[in-house]
């Protein structure tokens, strides 16, 4: 037998024996072991497999399209905000942005890609590189944002298989705020839902990476204009990368909202208020109708109109002079001689002075044992009611304070809607101050002093109004008793009914007469008459380091010049009977009543020539004049 | 092995070459590799029978004399037709110029710019397969022609060179619908881009709602693609209407597709800039330079840097120029106050009606 | 003796079962990876089972008589070759298994040391003085097969090195055991996991057993493959989603889809019904294997084919159950599936031993 | 059925088909060019394949599949090479109209003018069918298949695939 047998140190034929022992059958039953082994291997294998796939399959086709369907919002374009003529202030614009497939870029490209769109080669060759390193390679770059037509021409031209492949275009919609600042503060601005926000009642519904208003109308009807995002459900792989678009649902886009916002009064308001700090609120008494609402310093809402930048943001948040906040309707300011119209109207209607009320003013008087100067150190001579409201003798309005007490003050305040919220449809607005004994009681638990209601009769003291209230006061006041709630939206459904209060309208023409008096009788804001308007207003000069708000706001800050300077008002409305529109001014540190005047002027102004302007004259005359509400002044 | 190989030697055969041919295709489309060689040789083979089929054709019918006589005397038809070409260009330009701009700018405009120049090509085959719009011009690298040039005629653009082989070259026609081009309207001057929807009438996107574009109006080329030299026509507009989103829909019908392509003219132009060559892309990309701005071009920057804009700063704008016209600072006591209703570039302060007439007001106080 | 017969003598019902199941392993690995970085896998696994034809006619040419006698050989150049990867070898994935080859080839040695194995147990026992296995003797093979695991268990490669261990056990199994050494294995059984557990397990083993045991304990991490492959099987469902449609394989849910988690691609593409069918291929192959065993001329020969059947079933439990989730991941390819050069290679290879062994069944 | 039979059997015994090759690539050339050229001035005569009517003349009449295979593919190319779309599309199409013509031409007499229509038909058919299931599968192009317009044009095809095939028949 020639067997090939591997050499052997030892006992080659023993072993040859061994290796060639051919008694394999004592093993059979072991081997039939194994045989019944591995069936109940395979029976478990099996057993494993329907388990999973036949009986729990659902469970499993579940779990995988959960691992691989994903829902894409599609963004609804938010709606448009106009103003009162259907004039845009607010818009959406498309921007398109240029990205890099990375995973199948040639760099011999880049140059070329670069010179036909400005872009700096070496950059973009820098961060491709920072970007090589920590980015997967299928996650694209962006290169430029903000294409312009002309950018998006080149590339829609090169794109194709036989010249960049690599360059894709993705499409995003954002929203364009009017520049400067204008009407940011009425219009607010949008941005992606914050993690605290989320936490609030008021945004739980919306998620992670929503767009929603922040402020002013974009957040008190951002409902309106948010519109429903559509969806798409994509198949992804393990790393989120798209494959394939299963369905789409399609965006509806949100509602455009009218504003009572008249752009030309906004834009002569804006103009007015250039440079300076303060607020300015102009609206039609007849209806609450905001016809213009400027806060200042303002900021650029369009920065905020994307990913805002921190260095902005921080920019924004840091300044002292807080652009963020709505002036108009959120600060608390001691009104000044504007408020003495009310104090004068609390008097006549309480009984403590009557029409025929006189008093010596001879720069100022003592009360209480403390000496109140007038704001004309020679004084006034003799002053009546009519006298007091055009020179605004402070002297008068003391005797006035002095005679009426505190508790009727306040109930006329309140009557005339202060240390309320005027119910405007904007977030955030703040109540101001009226004290009265009460307040002072639950706020200080001390009593009242005689001697602090001098200084509210010429609105001092712990009162403090908004922009807002006084121009809502003085509207009601001129139409005789009637307030309308303000707002900013021109839809019938917000129109309320008035608060009508019962007031003496023989008092209330006087007061009127008075105000007609400062404007067109040589009065405090004689330089802003209106030749052909009867424009009545109401200058006033306040302190502003003495009041609770300035306090609140200054405490980290220490108080500059600026700070001591007096903050200007102006209240103004025309005409006399019939008042078509209300214009509150504020001028923060502009010392004197009459530097706000020429703002509200402009501003009135700008409401009548457009009235002529749209409305042919003789349709004006053809108008029945209103039942008029109190007697013509008695002159 | 033998036996297996005769009795199944034209399965084999055709699955050989059918997997070939499978394998050739997955290189070029996955891996987007070219397989230039094949074409080249194709190209480089039947286009040359083409040209006489082309030249034969011509000779016989007569339709072309005057390109004939030039044929007898190749030099000074090769210049001829290129002057020819430029002068026909220079022409249009100058028109489309006058029509829409001052005199005075657009001489200058043209000064400053060096005419193009150009060659003069037929067109010899067109691509195979029914709904192909790609053809081939019997010009090719030999006489200076490269990927990426534009393709003209007189009446409007025609396409763009995809590919050039050494004695012919290809393109793809404006209405093919991987093409682009960048246009702007002749009127309002708005920028858009064309694309081919493989048909014979292409689509313009890009143009916001807000624009005006006129049906019948005429849209030229805009320069912003760095392929055609700007001022070319491109075409009329056949239907404007507003889109869905934010663009409008124009639809166009190119003028340089109009009467039969037969002859056209390749842009080579001397500022032309080359790209590097790289191993990987034999083939150079011809891009032109940046078209000059266009001073009445709108909306040309992003927002931020301030050209689109909404009604409110239009009105803005306007009260700032009606103020600064009657020179009145907002704001400020002045003794005259402000007419709103006076035009704002007026620069007058002369009262219309009896109102601004009335006497000054007291001083204060 | 043995008469080298022709090519017809060869277990053509075992290389029809072999060539199918390699047929549905490659058309399953192009499946996998078709627009993966591993796209060209499946032609080199095609370039593999012909390399292994090949070797497998090699192999089944040489007597296996003449191997059994070359074992000390083999069996010092496996050890030599061990203790080579653990100084050179490429290291992948944390662990060192492989030499370089040529044109970006890889050798995993420990692959091949499981036919070394085979050989030496098959030798070992049939050179025994009696009928049944002495302690010393079961120390001695449990010392012999000890080492080359230790060093592969050095690598980390734990589920190579255990798959050594099927082989000893079922040719222990088939010489018949006292009961005081089934004491003795189990003692070791008990004593060795734990001790194992303890002191030689590396971290991401530990966590692979302990994922094992309960998998959404961390869904991201350890227990992300037995999850992933346990949806991709299930929602293949009755009939699969078929080639090239698995969502799971396709979208890269599954790691490794072309060589570990191959039957999970498998199973999600073509569905119980295609399990069943591999299974049952499989089946029959060890089945051909076991007939081949029973038919042997020896011992040696019948130890060989037993040996190559306990190591490819300890295979396929291991892998297989590891792919429903009844098993812990060791990262195990599954036989003539799975790519990979090495491993097909040797299953290749012990098919020639079994060839071999079949081929000289009519000895005497 | 003996009949039948014979008529099956018969051209195969009776005419073998030998063409020079330079005719055969000069009549190759002439019809890619017809192709790329005539479209120019009568832009429906696009929808004539007149490189598909001559692989399919050709390969019905070497009656050898391999040669039909290669004639096929090669004029394929070509037009692949001039076209836009990558090579290989009309490439295998073609190549299987060869093998297919090379095959049916062994079972029918392909010298009758009635089963020359209807090959030519058929095979023009097939070949957009084709051509439509390709771009489809391998280029992932979502092009409709009009059926209506295929027939119209297959009947064009074939209508001038007679005469055609006849002038081919004298060279």
């Amino acid at each position: 037998m020639p067997v090939k047998l591997i050499r052997t140190d030892h006992d080659q034929e023993e072993r040859v024996k061994l290796i060639l022992r051919d008694d394999t059958k004592f093993a059979s039953v072991k081997i039939a072991f194994f045989q019944y082994l591995s069936v109940a291997v395979f029976l478990f294998l099996v057993s494993g497999f329907w388990q999973l796939q036949v009986q729990n399959q659902e469970y499993y086709i579940d779990r995988a399209a959960r691992n691989r369907i994903r829902s894409q919002p599609i963004l609804a374009p938010r709606g448009k905000i106009l103003d009162r003529d259907s004039r845009v202030i607010v818009d959406n614009h498309s921007s398109f942005s240029l990205i890099l497939a990375r995973e199948n870029l040639k760099t011999e490209h880049l140059k070329s890609i670069c010179e036909g769109l400005d872009i700096d080669c070496d950059d973009l060759r820098e961060r491709l590189r920072r970007f090589d390193r920590t980015r997967a390679k299928y996650e694209s770059i962006v290169i430029k944002d903000e294409l312009t037509p002309g950018e998006l021409a080149f590339v829609e031209a090169h794109r194709g298989q036989d010249t960049f492949p690599e360059m894709e275009l993705i499409h995003a919609q954002r929203r364009l705020y009017p520049r400067n600042g204008f009407a940011s503060h009425v219009i607010g601005y949008t941005g992606e839902v914050s993690d605290p926000e989320l936490n609030t009642t008021e945004f739980a519904r919306f998620r992670q990476g929503d767009i929603i208003g922040k402020a002013g109308i974009e957040r008190q009807y951002n409902d309106i204009l948010m519109g429903v995002d559509g969806q798409r459900r994509v198949i992804v792989d393990n790393r989120g990368r798209v494959h394939k678009v299963i369905d789409k649902k399609e965006a509806s886009s949100g509602r455009n909202l009218n504003l009572t916002i008249d752009l030309d009064l906004q834009a002569v308001a804006e103009l007015a208020m250039e440079n300076r700090r303060g607020a300015v609120i102009a609206l039609d008494p007849r209806s609450g109708e905001i016809l213009a609402m400027v806060s200042r310093p303002s900021y650029d809402p369009n920065k905020f109109a994307g990913r805002i930048r921190s260095k902005d943001w921080n920019e924004i948040r840091d300044n002292p002079d807080n652009p963020l906040l709505n002036r108009a309707i959120q600060a608390q300011l001691a009104p000044g001689s504007t408020f003495k119209p009310f104090i004068a109207m609390a008097a006549l209607d309480s009984g403590a002075i009557d029409d025929s009320f006189t008093v010596h003013c001879g720069g100022g008087a003592s009360f209480y044992g403390r000496y109140f100067k007038c704001h004309a150190a020679k004084g006034h001579g003799s002053v009546d009611l009519h006298k007091g409201i055009v020179h605004s003798c402070d002297v008068f309005f003391y005797n006035l304070g002095n005679r009426t007490s505190i508790d009727k003050i306040a109930q006329w305040a309140e009557t005339a809607g202060f240390g309320q919220r005027t119910g405007i449809d904007l977030p955030g607005e703040v109540e101001g101050i009226v004290p009265s004994t009460r307040w002072k009681i639950r706020n200080y638990r001390q009593k009242w002093y005689a001697g602090e209601t001098i200084s509210v009769a010429i609105g001092q003291g712990a009162l403090t109004v908004t922009p807002l209230q006084l121009a809502h006061a003085t509207g009601g006041l001129a139409m005789g008793g009637v307030w309308y709630r303000p707002h900013l939206v021109r839809d019938p459904s917000h129109q309320t009914p008035p608060r009508r209060v019962k007031i003496d309208l023989a008092h209330a023409a006087s007061v009127i007469d008075g105000l007609y008096g400062v404007v067109n009788e040589g009065g405090t804001a004689a330089r802003s008459r209106l030749p052909g308007i009867e424009f009545c207003g109401k200058t006033g000069s306040a302190q502003r380091v003495s009041n609770e708000f300035m306090k609140a706001h200054r405490q980290k800050n220490p108080l500059t010049e600026e700070d001591f300077k007096d903050n200007a008002w102006f209240v103004g409305f025309a005409p006399r009977q019939d008042p078509e529109i209300v214009v509150v001014a504020l001028y923060e540190s502009g010392e004197h009543g009459p530097e706000a005047a020429p703002i509200v002027r402009d501003v009135i102004k700008s409401y009548f020539d457009k009235k002529s302007r749209t409305t042919p004259a003789t349709v004006v005359a053809a108008v029945p004049l209103r039942q008029q509400p109190f007697p013509p002044p008695q002159r | 092995m033998e036996i297996f190989l005769n009795r199944y030697r034209n399965l084999t055969v055709l699955l050989v070459v059918l997997v070939a041919q499978l394998l050739l295709l997955a290189f070029q489309v996955k891996s987007n590799g070219d397989v230039r060689l094949i074409r080249v040789w194709a190209v480089t083979g039947v286009m040359p029978l083409a040209r006489v089929v082309e030249a034969v054709r011509a000779n016989t019918t007569g339709f072309f004399s005057e390109y004939l006589v030039l044929l007898d005397v190749k030099e000074e038809n090769k210049r001829l037709k290129s002057s020819l070409g430029s002068l026909k260009m220079e022409n249009q330009f100058l028109k489309t110029e006058l029509a829409t701009a001052d005199r005075a700018r657009a001489l200058a405009a043209f000064q400053s710019r060096s005419p193009s120049r150009t060659i003069a090509a037929r067109i010899i085959g067109t691509g195979t397969g029914a709904n192909s719009k790609v053809v081939f011009l019997d010009r090719g690298s030999n006489a200076g022609v490269g990927k990426g040039m534009a393709v003209v005629t007189p009446d409007g653009i025609v396409g763009k060179v995809i590919s050039s082989y050494p004695s012919a070259s290809q393109v793809i026609l404006i209405t093919d619908p991987t093409f682009a081009a960048g246009v702007i309207s002749q009127k309002s001057r708005v920028h858009g881009t064309l694309k081919g929807q493989g048909h014979s009438i292409c689509l313009i996107e890009y143009i916001q709602n807000e624009e005006q574009v006129a049906v019948g109006e005429w849209f030229y080329t805009s320069g912003d693609d760095r392929v055609f030299p700007k001022g070319l026509p491109v075409g009329q507009v056949k239907i404007a209407r507003s889109g869905k989103m934010f663009f409008k829909e124009v639809f166009l019908v190119p003028s340089g597709l109009q009467q039969g392509l037969e002859e056209v003219l390749v842009v080579l132009e001397g500022v032309h800039q080359t790209i590097p060559d790289s191993p990987e892309t034999p083939q150079t990309l011809h891009l032109l330079p940046a078209p000059p701005p266009d001073p009445n071009a709108a909306g040309q920057h992003g927002v931020l840097s301030g050209n689109l804009s909404t009604d409110a700063d239009q009105m803005l704008e306007k009260y700032k120029r009606t103020g600064a016209a009657q020179g009145h600072v907002f704001g400020q006591a002045g003794n005259k106050p402000p007419n709103f209703n006076l035009p704002p570039d007026s620069g007058s302060v002369q009262p219309p009606d009896g109102k601004a007439a009335v006497p000054a007001n007291p001083p204060l106080r | 003796m043995a008469h080298y017969r022709s090519i017809r003598d060869l277990d053509w019902p075992l290389m029809l079962i072999t060539l199918s199941l390699c047929a549905l392993g490659i058309l399953q690995i192009y499946s996998a990876t078709h627009d993966t970085v591993w796209k060209d896998a499946w032609w080199k696994q095609m370039l593999f089972v012909s390399v292994g034809l090949l070797l497998l006619w090699f192999v089944s040419s040489i007597d296996y008589h003449t191997l059994l006698g070359q074992v000390p050989l083999f069996y010092g150049v496996s050890v030599v070759l061990l203790l080579t990867v653990l100084l050179v070898g490429t290291k992948v994935f944390g662990s060192r298994r492989w030499i370089p080859l040529f044109a970006g080839f890889h050798f995993q040695v420990s692959e091949f040391v499981k036919l070394v194995i085979i050989l030496l147990v098959a030798r070992y026992l049939t050179e025994l003085k009696s009928d049944h296995l002495e302690t010393r003797d079961f120390l001695k093979i449990g010392g012999l097969v000890a080492l080359p695991m230790a060093l592969v268990i050095k690598q980390p490669d734990l589920g190579t090195a255990l798959s050594y261990l099927p082989i000893v056990a079922v040719g222990i199994f088939l010489v018949g055991l006292s009961w005081r050494q089934v004491l003795l294995i189990g003692f070791l059984a008990l004593v060795l996991p734990v001790t194992a557990y303890q002191f030689v397990l590396q971290d991401y083993q530990k966590a692979r057993l302990v994922s094992f045991l309960n998998p959404e304990l961390d869904p991201r991490g350890s227990g992300y493959q037995v999850i992933q492959s346990q949806i991709a099987v299930g929602s293949g469902g009755m009939w699969g989603l078929g080639v090239t449609r698995g969502t799971q394989t396709q979208l890269r849910f599954l790691p490794v889809p072309h060589t570990d988690f191959i039957f999970a691609t498998f199973g999600e593409e073509h569905g119980f019904v295609g399990v069943v069918v591999a299974l049952g291929l499989y089946f029959l192959l060890l089945m051909q294997i076991v007939q081949n065993a029973q038919a042997a001329p020896d011992r040696a020969g019948m130890f060989i084919c037993m040996g190559v059947a306990g190591l490819l079933l300890f295979h396929l439990l291991v892998n297989v159950g590891m792919v429903v989730g009844r098993m812990p991941i060791t990262g195990i390819p599954l036989p003539l599936m799975s790519a990979g050069g090495s491993s097909t290679l040797s299953v290749f290879l012990m098919l020639g031993l079994v060839n071999n062994v079949r081929l000289r069944r009519f000895v005497n | 059925m003996t009949e039948s039979g014979d008529w099956l059997l018969r051209p195969r015994r009776k005419h073998q088909y030998r063409l020079r090759p330079v005719a055969l690539l000069l009549v190759a050339v002439a019809a890619i060019l017809f192709q790329i050229y005539v479209p120019l001035f009568f832009h429906y005569l696009s929808y004539l394949e007149m490189p598909l009517l001559v692989t399919v003349y050709f390969s019905l009449m070497r009656r050898e599949p391999v040669a039909g295979v290669l004639i096929g593919s090669s004029i394929g190319l070509v037009q692949d090479s001039l076209s836009h779309n990558p090579i290989g599309m009309f490439g295998i199409v073609k190549t299987l109209v060869g093998y297919f013509a090379a095959s049916v031409s062994q079972r029918f007499d392909v010298q009758n003018t009635g089963i020359r229509f209807l090959l030519g038909f058929f095979f023009f058919f097939f070949h957009q069918f084709f051509y439509w299931v390709l771009a489809n599968a391998l280029l992932g192009q979502t092009l409709g298949f009009d059926a209506l317009q295929t027939l119209v044009f297959g009947l064009l095809n074939a209508t001038v695939a007679v005469p055609l095939f006849h002038v081919l028949d004298k060279l």
